[in-house]
C-alpha cells in the first residue's frame, strides 16, 4: 500500500469515526476489526454489465451474506461497503462521489471489473472516467470483464483480510481518504 | 430489602430478555429467510453457522460515524430512536412467562398497558421522519402515521376479544382463563391480531413506510451507526413483543401439553419463537402491498373481521355463562 | 404532604409547563411533541390517583392516536424543520384572558361539583377496569349511551361534510 | 370441494406462497460455498491469460491486436553465432518483458487467437484481486505461473471430426519426415508432458 507515500499537499483529516473506534487497546481493536470485517452492509453501485455479476453474487448460488456482506443497504447512510460495478461515466462520477461521501466512516470501496478499475474497453473514450479510483479511494480491485461471482467473493475475502489487519487510529491519523485522488503523476508500469 | 432485591432481579431478567430475544429473532430471520430462498445465510461470523452475525453488526454500528444532517432538528433527531425502542422494553415487563407470577410486573389492566405503551413507539418513527429534514424520511413518517391509525383499531379490537373471552384485562389472568378450544373460538382474532401487529411493526408485507426500493428507508433514511442500530433493535424487539402478546392472548402462554407448572416459561419461549418465525415467514412469502391497498385492507378487511369476532365472542360468552 | 402528593404536584407542574410550551414554541412539530409530554404527565397523574385504566386509555387514545393524527396532519400540509415565525397570531392577550377565564370556570365548577365527592383510596379498587366498567354500565349507562350517539352524529356529519357534491 | 372452487377460494394464493417458501426451506440449499470449496469451472473459462514464453518470438502481434493495448512487450536482439563456421551471424529476439495489465484487459481473447506460435493460453484462475491498481499489471513470471494452471482442452464430442490442425499434423507425419531436432528440445506444455509421463 504505497498509495500516499509521496503526497506533498496536506489534506484535512476526513471525518471522525463513531465513538467506539476511538478506544483502541489491542484486544479491543481485534474485536472492533472483527465486527467491521463480518458486517459489511453493501451498497450496490451497479452501472453496467458487471452489476449483473454482482447481483449473481448476492443470489442464492453464491450468497455473499455467508461472508457477512449484507445486501443491500437501503441507502448510503447505512452502508459500509460500496461496490462500483460497471462503467463510470464522467456524468455519473459526481453522483458516485456524492454517495461515497454520504456513507459514514469507516467505509470501503471495491472496484469491480475492468471499467471501474481503469476504464476497461472504454479506456480512450471521451466520456468515461478512467477508473473509479480517480474519484473515490478504492480498497480492493477485482479484475475481470466482467469478473466471475467467485472473483468478487475473493475480493471480499481479501478486503476482510485487510480490515482484520488494519488499525482505525492509523487509518484516521494518516491522511487517507481523498488523498488517493490527488496522488502525483504515476510512472508508467514497469518503470518502477 | 428483599423486595428491592427481587425487583432488581426482575429488572435484570427483563432487560436480558430484551437484549437476547431480538438477537435470536434477528438471527432466525437471517437463517430462515436464507433457507427459504435456497441460500445458506451468514456462515462465517463467529464460526459456527454465523451465529454471531448480529453481534458483529452491533460491534460495527458502534464504530460507525455518527451523522446528523445539517438541516435536521437535532434534539428530535437524536431522541427519536430511544422513543422508538424504549416502549417495547416497557411492554416486555408485563408479559407473563410462567405460572405463579413469573412476570416482570403484574399490572391489573396489563392488556391496555401493553397496547398503550406499544402505540407510543410509533411516535419515535414519526419524529425520525420529521426531524431528518429529508423528503423520503418525511414521506415515510407520513406513511407510518397513516399505517398506525389504520391498524391500531383492529389490533385493539382483536385483543379486546381475548380480554372479553377471559373476562379480565390482566395478561396473566387471560392466560389463566385460556382453554385449548379457544384456538378455534378466537382464531379470527388471532389472525387479525397477527396481521395488524405485523403492520404496526412495519414489517413486510406491510413495510411501505420503510420501503427501501421506493423511499430509501422511510423515516430512517438519514440514520447511521448506533442510532440506526437502535431502530433495528426496536424492530426486532417489536417482533418479540407482538409475538409474546399473541402468545399470551391467543395461544395460551405458558400452557402446554405437559408440565405446565415446571416448564411454563419454556412453553412461552417456544410459542413466542414460533410466532416470530411466522412473522418472518410472512416477510419472505409475500410482496409488499401498495399504500392504498394497505389502507383498504385495514379498514374494509380487518376492522369488520375484528368486529365480527367481537360479536362471536360476546355470543359464545353469553351462551356458556 | 406525602410522597404521592409530591409526585402528583410534580406531574401537574410538568403537564402545565409542557402545555405552555405547546402554545409558545415556534416549531410546529415541537408543539405536537410537547403535547405528548403533556398527555404523558396527565396519564401519570391518573396513575398516581389509582385510575389505572383511565391512564392507559389516555396514553392509547391521546398519545397513540390523537397526537399521531396531529403529526400526520402537520406533515401532510407542511413540515418546516426550522422555526416558523408566523405561528404567532398576535392574539396573545385575548388568548391569555380566554385561558384564565376557562381555568377559573373549570376550577370553580369542579370544586363545587365534586367538593363533597369522596373516594376511599385505601381499598385501591376504584380505578380498576372492573370498577369502572361496573359504574359505567350500571349508574351511568344513559349518559354513556347519549355520548356515543353524539360521537356517532359527529362521525356521520364529518362524512357528510367531506362528501363530494354530485351535480 | 372441486378444483374450480379451490382456485377461487380467498386466500388460496397466500397459502400457496407460504407452502412454497416452507418447501424451499426444508430442501437443501443450492449455494456453492466458494471460499471453502473451489468452483468447478467450465472448460475454456476465461479467467486469466497464461504465457508460455518459450513459444514467444516477440512478434508483437498480440500487443498490436489487443483492443485495449494492455499488453506490454520489451525485447532486444541478440546475435546468434553462425550455425557453421564461416557462416553469417544471425540475430534473434529475446523477450525482456511481457506484462498484461489485467485492470485494463477485457478478456476478449484476441491476443490468444492472434498468437501464431501458441504462446498464450486461457487459464481459469480468477483469484487475483489486488489492493493497488499498479499490482494488477502482471509480469511474465506471474503469467508463466498461470501457464501451469491451464487445463487440457476438453475432448472432442464422440464422432466429431478431428480439429483441422490435428488433421494437418497427421498428414505431415504421414509423409514420414524425420522429426526436427529442436522440436524435441523445446519444453513441453504440461498436458503433453503429462501424457508422456502417464
Amino acid at each position: 500500500m504505497g498509495l500516499d507515500d509521496d503526497l506533498t499537499v496536506p489534506i484535512p483529516v476526513p471525518t471522525k469515526a463513531g465513538p467506539g473506534s476511538r478506544v483502541v487497546p489491542d484486544p479491543v481493536r481485534i474485536v472492533l476489526n472483527w465486527g467491521r470485517r463480518y458486517s459489511l452492509w453493501v451498497f450496490n453501485f451497479g452501472l453496467a454489465c458487471c452489476a449483473i455479476e454482482f447481483i449473481a453474487t448476492s443470489m442464492a448460488r453464491h450468497d455473499f451474506i455467508r461472508l457477512g456482506v449484507i445486501p443491500f443497504a437501503p441507502g448510503p447512510r447505512q452502508a459500509d461497503l460500496m461496490i462500483v460495478s460497471g462503467t463510470v461515466t464522467d456524468k455519473m462520477a459526481p453522483a458516485i462521489r456524492r454517495l461515497y461521501e454520504q456513507m459514514p466512516e469507516p467505509k470501503y470501496v471495491i472496484s469491480f471489473g475492468a471499467c471501474s478499475n481503469c476504464g476497461g474497453p472504454y479506456w480512450d473514450s471521451y466520456c468515461v472516467t478512467k477508473g473509479v479510483d480517480q474519484i473515490v479511494p478504492v480498497d480492493v480491485y477485482v479484475p475481470g470483464c466482467p469478473p466471475r461471482p467467485e472473483a468478487l467473493l475473493q475480493g471480499i475475502v481479501k478486503l476482510q483480510e485487510k480490515i482484520a489487519g488494519e488499525s482505525l487510529r492509523a487509518r484516521y491519523a494518516g491522511r487517507r481518504g481523498v488523498d488517493a485522488l490527488r496522488r502525483p503523476w504515476q510512472p508508467p508500469p514497469g518503470a518502477r | 430489602m428483599n423486595v428491592a432485591v427481587e425487583v432488581a432481579v426482575r429488572v435484570v431478567l427483563v432487560f436480558a430478555a430484551f437484549l437476547l430475544f431480538p438477537l435470536v429473532v434477528g438471527y432466525m430471520e437471517h437463517k430462515a429467510m436464507a433457507h427459504m430462498q435456497g441460500r445458506l445465510g451468514p456462515m462465517y461470523a463467529g464460526g459456527f453457522h454465523g451465529w454471531a452475525q448480529l453481534v458483529a453488526d452491533g460491534v460495527k454500528f458502534a464504530q460507525k460515524e455518527d451523522i446528523v444532517p445539517a438541516d435536521a432538528d437535532r434534539t428530535v433527531f437524536k431522541l427519536a430512536p430511544w422513543i422508538a425502542l424504549l416502549p417495547y422494553l416497557l411492554v416486555l415487563v408485563v408479559v407473563p412467562v410462567g405460572p405463579g407470577g413469573l412476570v416482570g410486573s403484574d399490572v391489573d389492566a396489563g392488556l391496555f398497558y401493553a397496547l398503550a405503551v406499544m402505540s407510543v413507539g410509533v411516535v419515535g418513527a414519526v419524529m425520525a421522519g420529521y426531524a431528518s429534514a429529508n423528503k423520503f424520511a418525511l414521506l415515510g413518517g407520513i406513511r407510518v402515521a397513516a399505517q398506525l391509525m389504520a391498524y391500531e383499531l383492529p389490533l385493539v379490537l382483536s385483543a379486546v376479544s381475548a380480554a372479553m373471552a377471559a373476562g379480565t384485562l390482566s395478561l396473566g389472568g387471560i392466560v389463566g382463563a385460556w382453554r385449548p378450544w379457544w384456538l378455534a373460538w378466537q382464531l379470527l382474532a388471532l389472525v387479525v391480531f397477527l396481521v395488524a401487529g405485523v403492520a404496526e411493526l412495519r414489517r413486510p408485507p406491510f413495510d411501505m413506510p420503510v420501503a427501501d426500493s421506493e423511499i430509501i428507508f422511510g423515516p430512517y433514511t438519514e440514520y447511521t451507526g448506533l442510532r440506526f442500530a437502535l431502530f433495528l433493535l426496536a424492530e426486532y424487539a417489536g417482533i418479540v413483543v407482538v409475538s409474546a402478546l399473541a402468545t399470551v392472548l391467543f395461544l395460551g402462554g405458558w400452557k402446554g401439553p405437559v408440565l405446565d407448572a415446571q416448564l411454563g416459561w419454556l412453553w412461552t419461549c417456544v410459542k413466542v419463537l414460533f410466532v416470530a418465525f411466522v412473522v418472518i415467514w410472512l416477510r419472505v412469502s409475500f410482496p409488499r402491498l401498495r399504500e392504498d391497498q394497505l389502507q383498504r385492507f385495514a379498514w374494509m378487511g380487518l376492522v369488520p373481521l375484528a368486529l365480527a369476532q367481537l360479536l362471536l365472542t360476546a355470543i359464545v360468552k353469553v351462551a356458556i355463562s | 404532604m406525602t410522597a404521592v402528593d409530591v409526585v402528583l404536584l410534580l406531574l401537574g407542574a410538568l403537564a402545565a409547563g409542557s402545555g405552555v410550551l405547546v402554545v409558545t414554541t415556534r416549531r410546529l412539530v415541537h408543539a405536537a411533541l410537547w403535547l405528548v409530554v403533556t398527555f404523558g404527565a396527565l396519564a401519570g397523574m391518573y396513575l398516581v390517583m389509582t385510575a389505572e385504566l383511565v391512564a392507559w386509555v389516555q396514553v392509547l387514545i391521546y398519545v397513540g392516536a390523537v397526537v399521531v393524527l396531529l403529526l400526520f396532519g402537520i406533515m401532510l400540509t407542511r413540515a418546516p424543520t426550522g422555526r416558523s415565525d408566523d405561528l404567532d397570531s398576535g392574539n396573545r392577550p385575548a388568548a391569555v384572558v380566554g385561558g384564565v377565564v376557562t381555568c377559573v370556570l373549570l376550577v370553580t365548577l369542579a370544586g363545587y361539583g365534586f367538593s363533597s365527592a369522596y373516594a376511599d383510596l385505601d381499598t385501591g379498587r376504584l380505578g380498576t377496569a372492573r370498577a369502572i366498567g361496573t359504574v359505567l354500565f350500571r349508574s351511568w349507562v344513559l349518559p354513556f349511551e347519549l355520548l356515543s350517539v353524539l360521537l356517532l352524529a359527529a362521525l356521520v356529519s364529518a362524512i357528510v361534510l367531506s362528501r363530494r357534491r354530485e351535480s | 370441494m372441486s378444483d374450480g372452487q379451490r382456485e377461487t377460494t380467498p386466500g388460496a394464493g397466500l397459502v400457496k406462497g407460504l407452502a412454497t417458501t416452507l418447501k424451499t426451506m426444508v430442501t437443501p440449499s443450492h449455494t456453492a460455498e466458494y471460499p471453502h470449496r473451489l468452483p468447478e469451472l467450465p472448460p475454456r473459462s476465461r479467467g486469466v491469460i497464461g504465457l508460455f514464453e518459450e513459444n514467444c518470438t516477440v512478434c508483437m502481434l498480440c500487443a498490436r491486436e489487443c483492443p485495449d493495448w494492455c499488453i506490454y512487450i520489451d525485447s532486444h536482439k541478440e546475435p546468434v553465432p553462425p550455425a557453421r563456421p564461416g557462416g553469417r551471424e544471425r540475430s534473434r529476439n529475446v523477450l525482456d518483458r511481457f506484462a498484461i495489465d489485467y485492470a485494463l484487459c477485457m478478456y476478449c481473447g484476441i491476443c490468444i487467437e492472434a498468437c501464431p506460435f501458441d504462446a498464450l493460453f486461457w487459464s481459469p484462475e480468477f483469484e487475483y484481486a489486488e489492493y493497488d491498481i499498479r499490482d494488477m499489471t502482471h509480469e511474465r513470471d506471474r503469467l508463466r505461473e498461470w501457464m501451469w494452471t491451464v487445463p487440457p482442452p476438453p475432448a472432442n464430442d464422440p464422432g466429431a471430426p478431428a480439429p483441422k490442425e490435428v488433421d494437418a499434423a497427421a498428414k505431415t507425419a504421414a509423409k514420414a519426415e524425420p522429426p526436427r531436432s529442436n522440436d524435441a528440445a523445446r519444453p513441453q506444455p504440461p498436458w503433453e508432458a503429462g501424457d508422456d509421463g502417464g
